[in-house]
């Protein structure tokens, strides 16, 4: 059972790895790098979890196994729409901040030309 | 007849083990990326061969003995172009530099 | 009707493939017009929706001929192992308000978003994403599994971002990457959650987990987790960073279905969850917490509003206000024990969620004939504009009206069950903040109106024609929320019978002259925009009493439109987030 | 013998670590583009030890996977690494 | 301590080591290289973890295509990237720190108070295998038990896939995605973009075949052959496809629609939506599997190639 407290905790560290990453990130791509890494702690996490529940010969609970995998392809279309945005942002406009300006209350360029 | 293939595989793994030290020690050591590209792929496709060479006899079938062999030809091929299209690399990146 | 403590359901009921019927056929739309392309895109998305109405009347039927909820199992397979539909009266009311809302955007975006007009691009892409948000909304309301509610939720925020970016503007690029990226966060905190429950229970299914679920510590975990990740997904106060720019800068069309339709998706799982996943575990201080970020998303978002320059960021902002009011039901309908104790602020509570989804889908539709007509939204720009567009001024002033509360309308019986379950368990603070809700909705719909259907200096010309179709769907979807407290709720909803009918009278008349007038007061006090009302006043003792005192409202309503645009941030909207996690955490241990 | 594997693991991983951390400082891009070859090879020494200790065949299906995906991976890091090699035109290899 | 937990805390720390080098590096490249090789790590961890179904997906979508797609977005954005300037100050930075560091613990609390009787459906997965007469229990549970998960993720892809077209410039709508790669007939890249998709063909074939019975799959093998596509892509051997055309979008919705069909199928003739009429449950799933494997690898291709760019006309 040693190994599933390991990789839990383990688990638990990349969750806040990942949170400690999407908030302070200056860059949205690196926001987006945190976010997969957030996603791997909760997948993980569900790996524990169905490592816990393994039984009848199977060594690992296939729910929590089949539910990873629908995360993970739902997670990587997730990074690749938010790849997409940022990708036009940047020919757009020269900057890739994602702050507004004040509210965007008027269409204002971000800072930064 | 077991203790022979165990015998095998002890001898195999630490030799591509070895070989894995010594690809890292010559990443950790050499100082230029040519040389340490050098390292990497040479020592570490060794490496891996011998761990290949190691697991063979452990192999439950002959199917799962064709894949790990596979699985190093692929490593090797992988080798063999990467190695110089990041030496190319290099070498651009140090003249325009 | 209350699926609460519904019985362990495990087998299929008749008519349950009408369940099915309605997710798949919003999805058998998408991948069918993707497939033949731009030229037949509206076509089939208009063939979807009618198809799709008919549907969700057919379950509306359906469910008042069956006892108690219809439930479908998917491929046979029970729960846990398989997953359940289910519709009770909740998911069924949510369907058909969906329905209507969507027939009515689709007969404004019709004229929009010809395949002529705004271009291929923009036409398509719409219509696609138009039903595949209906796919998800309609799994959403009906899943009874966790995940799939998850999958789901991920559904809605890939249909909904595109559309948020839909013109291609620097502006409205950014507002849907912070929408995207805060909407995940949001959803994977839920996941995390989700994991936490399986781990404990071994099962994800809603039902099972309600016969299951106790107070361990995980399960708070898990909760809280969850609700949070949730409350990002609503931009409720202070998780709105990404709604006010998203919600504006969308087409029309798009706003009035993300703004009435795609936030109530993610609340209505918070419903589910605190309903019918743990009914009463979270305790009576997580649900202090929930309403009293309600009774501040009331305030900022409602004086925010008032000093937006464009109409449809006012209008944006007023969302987030009635977000805000959705939240005020959980204390109330929970009480002071922490469990159930008034299902009638529960069925307020959804009756309010489905007043605003029509009142507000209407209210982008006419800002956005008005919008189309004038060629800009700025609010003082709008003078003269109802001589020209009087029917879509019409539509905003009775979609503004119900959502005041003005009987019979939906918002007017939602609020009379929530006022009766505040004087039931003796929170009478949650009265004032839903009065003050009511005054403070007057008040921006005031400025509005009385900007529109004011005299113009000089002639309003306008920039360009709108179609008569475009106004009169937000007219009337307008009218269909001003009557919704005439239909008979009860039979799906937790609320005593014919309780809309024997609240009219005199008596309404005068509260709704009174919310008029303080409406009036206050964005007369707080708001950016002159009255233009107060210039013929040319009495100077008047002036000199209330100058000093609309310097003041002016002053403190500019702080809290610093205050949002803090809140707005990227890091402190995270920062808040987080906390609240860690809050709702405490706060539900501490109930133990 | 089992023991004697799972050392080996360990072992390969500790190179694979050390291997890493020299070749992610740089200095430069191309050194940080061996990255991948480095797990092409090391991880997959390791993983199929791994799939041998822990009994699970299926490891080497893994491997197969990761030998594809890793070579993939070091020919995008080449590929889209020259790109921005080139300072001033980072989408050079566009005809537009 | 034993050999074993030796090397389970190994891994676990060279794998949170890479994380958050991930984090913490200055640069944006280098912080998508050290994903790319974390992705590919974390296979081990779910080998070890006896999941392998999810090793081959974790390493297949996520290290490798999920990590290319942020290798080429940073390689592009690298001089916008740049400009950003918004550094949070110290007070964030040191609250976000608290604040992770407090969920962290929160979450591993919660998993060591995670009751010692574990609740599993595994026997139940077991024992409903009949249904299917297929052995590997995760594509029981991806294909028949939680069907309409994965009927509902493929429409994810396909949202997904809509959401990046969408992006595209109004002139280059329905047009080709991503840049043209010429070829250099003699370089080592054609050579090995000739040599290595067939292998790679041949290995997504066969991960799909021995997915019914062992670890493998439609998803995992679908991911080999988008990257095998890509490889050929990039070595300028072939164009990326005008996204308007028909044949395009039949690949893309195959999938669901198959599943979709199937699923009404169970509803009209036989017993629910989504139910296989047991006799026929075999070659059912395989059918929607091969139609899957094509569209998921068409969708993550596409995905990676981005938003149309050039006009469907040359």
């Amino acid at each position: 059972m040693s190994g599933v407290n390991v990789f839990g905790l383990y688990a638990a560290a990349a969750v806040g790895l990942g949170l400690y990453g999407m908030i302070t990130s200056p860059q949205p791509l690196r926001k987006i790098i945190a976010f997969n890494l957030l996603g791997s702690g909760v997948f993980l996490l569900f790996g524990v979890v169905g490592r816990r529940g393994a039984a009848a010969g199977i060594g690992n609970d296939p729910v929590p196994q089949a539910l990873v995998i629908t995360g993970v392809v739902v997670a990587f279309s997730a990074t690749a729409l938010a790849v997409a945005l940022l990708l036009r942002l940047s020919e757009k406009a020269s900057s890739t901040t994602l702050s507004s300006g004040p509210a965007g209350r008027a269409g204002s360029d971000p800072p930064g030309h | 007849m077991s203790l022979a293939r165990d015998m095998i595989t002890l001898v195999a793994v630490s030799a591509g083990a070895f070989f894995f030290l010594a690809g890292t020690i010559g990443l950790l050591r050499f100082p230029d990326t040519l040389t340490r590209l050098h390292a990497l792929t040479k020592a570490d496709n060794l490496g891996l061969g011998l761990v290949v060479l190691g697991l063979l006899p452990q192999a439950a079938s002959v199917r799962d003995a064709l894949k790990l062999i596979s699985v190093w030809l692929l490593a090797l091929l992988a080798g063999a172009t990467v190695s110089q299209l990041i030496a190319r690399a290099a070498r651009e990146a140090r003249t325009t530099r | 009707m209350l699926s609460t403590a519904a019985t362990l359901d495990a087998t299929a009921s008749t008519g349950g493939f009408m369940l099915v019927l309605s997710v798949v056929v919003p999805v058998s739309g998408v991948l069918l017009a993707f497939i033949l392309g731009d030229r037949y895109v509206r076509l089939i998305a208009c063939a979807i929706v009618l198809l799709g109405l008919a549907i969700s009347a057919a379950i509306l039927v359906a469910l008042l001929h069956s006892n108690g909820p219809i439930v479908y199992l998917l491929g046979d397979w029970p729960p846990p192992l398989g997953i359940a539909l289910r519709a009770d009266g909740l998911a069924a009311v949510m369907l058909a308000t969906t329905a209507v809302v969507i027939c009515a955007v689709a007969a404004f975006a019709a004229a929009d978003f010809s395949a002529t007009g705004t271009g291929r691009r923009a036409s398509s892409t719409f219509w696609i994403l138009l039903l595949a948000i209906w796919g998800a909304l309609n799994t959403i309301f009906l899943a009874g599994d966790l995940f799939t509610l998850y999958v789901a939720l991920e559904l809605l925020t890939f249909a909904a971002v595109p559309l948020v970016s839909l013109d291609g503007h620097t502006e409205t690029l950014r507002a849907a990457i912070r929408y995207l990226l805060f909407a995940l966060l949001g959803s994977v905190l839920y996941l995390l959650g989700a994991t936490l429950l399986y781990g404990l229970h071994g099962t994800l299914d809603i039902v099972l987990l309600s016969h299951r679920v106790g107070a361990q510590p995980a399960v708070l975990v898990a909760a809280a987790l969850m609700t949070t990740g949730l409350l990002a997904k609503t931009a409720l106060f202070p998780l709105h960073l990404w709604l006010p720019p998203a919600h504006a800068g969308a087409p029309t069309a798009a706003s009035a279905i993300l703004s009435g339709l795609v936030v109530k998706g993610s609340f209505f799982i918070i419903v589910r969850l605190w309903f019918n996943v743990m009914p009463g575990v979270p305790g009576f201080a997580a649900t202090q917490l929930l309403a009293g970020l309600g009774g501040a998303a009331i305030v900022l978002g409602s004086v925010v509003a008032l000093r937006q320059e464009r109409l449809k960021l006012l209008i944006a902002y007023s969302t987030l206000a009635q977000i805000g009011y959705l939240f005020l039901m959980f204390p109330l309908a929970f009480g002071p024990s922490g469990q159930l104790e008034s299902s009638g602020a529960l069925g307020g509570g959804l009756l309010q969620a489905i007043s605003h989804a029509t009142a507000k889908a209407a209210m982008f539709m006419a800002a956005g004939c008005i919008y189309a007509t004038l060629g800009q939204d700025r609010i003082p720009g709008l003078r003269g504009v109802g001589r020209i567009l009087p029917i879509g001024v019409l539509a905003f002033a009775f979609s503004g009206l119900a959502l005041m509360g003005l009987p019979p309308g939906g918002a007017f019986l939602a609020k009379e069950l929530l006022l009766q379950a505040a004087a039931e368990n003796g929170q009478w603070w949650w009265a004032l903040v839903l009065q003050a809700g009511g005054v403070f909705t007057a008040a921006y719909v005031v400025l509005v109106l009385a900007h529109a259907v004011g005299t113009s200096d000089g002639a309003t010309t306008p920039h360009s024609a709108t179609s008569r179709i475009r106004e009169l769907a937000a007219l009337a979807l307008a009218l269909c929320s001003l009557l919704l407290g005439l239909a008979p709720w009860d039979a799906f909803l937790p609320i005593p019978q014919a309780s809309a009918a024997d609240k009219l009278g005199l008596d309404a008349v005068w509260k709704m002259l009174l919310l008029l007038v303080g409406g009036a007061v206050v964005a007369i006090l707080l708001g950016r925009w002159d009255l233009p009302l107060t210039h013929p006043w040319r009495c100077k003792a008047l002036r000199a009493v209330v100058g000093p005192i609309r310097r003041a409202g002016l002053s403190s309503s500019a702080l809290l439109e610093n205050c949002d645009d803090l809140l707005r941030e990227w890091p402190v909207s995270c920062i808040c987030l987080v906390s609240l996690a860690a809050a709702f955490g405490v706060l539900m241990r501490v109930a133990y | 013998m089992s023991d004697f594997l799972t050392a080996a693991v360990g072992f390969i991983l500790a190179m694979l670590a050390l291997g890493l951390v020299s070749i992610l400082r740089g200095p430069g891009d191309e050194d940080r583009m061996m990255a991948a070859q480095l797990i092409g090879t090391g991880g997959i020494a390791a993983l199929l030890l791994l799939g041998t200790v822990t009994d699970v065949p299926a490891a080497i299906d893994v491997a197969l996977t990761l030998a594809l995906l890793a070579t993939f991976a070091s020919i995008a890091f080449v590929k889209k690494g020259l790109s921005s090699l080139e300072a001033d035109a980072p989408r050079k290899t566009e005809d537009r | 301590m034993n050999i074993a937990s030796t090397f389970e805390l190994m891994l676990a720390a060279v794998v949170l080591g890479l994380g958050i080098w991930t984090i913490a590096v200055h640069e944006t490249y280098s912080a998508a290289v050290g994903f790319v090789a974390y992705g590919l790590l974390v296979a081990l961890i779910w080998v070890r973890l006896d999941a392998v179904d999810v090793a081959l997906t974790e390493a297949a979508i996520s290290g490798g295509l999920g990590g290319v797609l942020l290798l080429g977005a940073a390689a592009r954005l690298r001089h916008a990237e740049l400009m950003v300037a918004e550094v949070p100050d110290r007070l964030t930075r040191v609250s976000a720190a608290v604040l992770s560091v407090m969920t962290a613990a929160a979450l591993v609390g919660a998993v060591l108070w995670l009751p010692d009787s574990a609740p599993t459906l595994a026997p139940e997965v077991v024992a409903n295998a009949w249904a299917t007469s297929l052995t590997n229990p995760v594509t029981n549970v991806l294909m028949a038990f939680r069907a309409m998960d994965t009927m509902l993720e493929k429409v994810v892809l396909l949202l997904a896939i809509i959401g990046v077209w969408s992006l595209a410039p109004d002139t280059a709508w329905g047009g080709r995605p991503g840049p043209r790669h010429r070829a250099d007939p003699n370089g080592v890249l054609v050579f090995l973009a000739r040599l290595l998709p067939p292998a790679g063909i041949a290995i997504a074939v066969y991960i799909l075949w021995t997915g019914a019975n062992h670890p493998g799959g439609a998803f995992q093998g679908g991911a080999i052959l988008a990257a095998m596509w890509l490889l050929a892509v990039m070595a300028g051997l072939t164009d990326t496809p005008a996204v308007g055309r028909r044949w395009l979008r039949l690949i893309l919705v195959a999938g669901p629609a198959l599943f979709l069909v199937v699923g009404l199928g169970g509803l009209w003739f036989g017993t629910a939506f989504l139910a296989y009429p047991t006799a026929q449950a075999k070659p059912l799933i395989v059918v929607i599997e091969v139609a899957m494997i094509q569209t998921i690898a068409a969708t993550l291709g596409l995905l990676l190639t981005g938003a149309p760019e050039r006009s469907a006309k040359p």
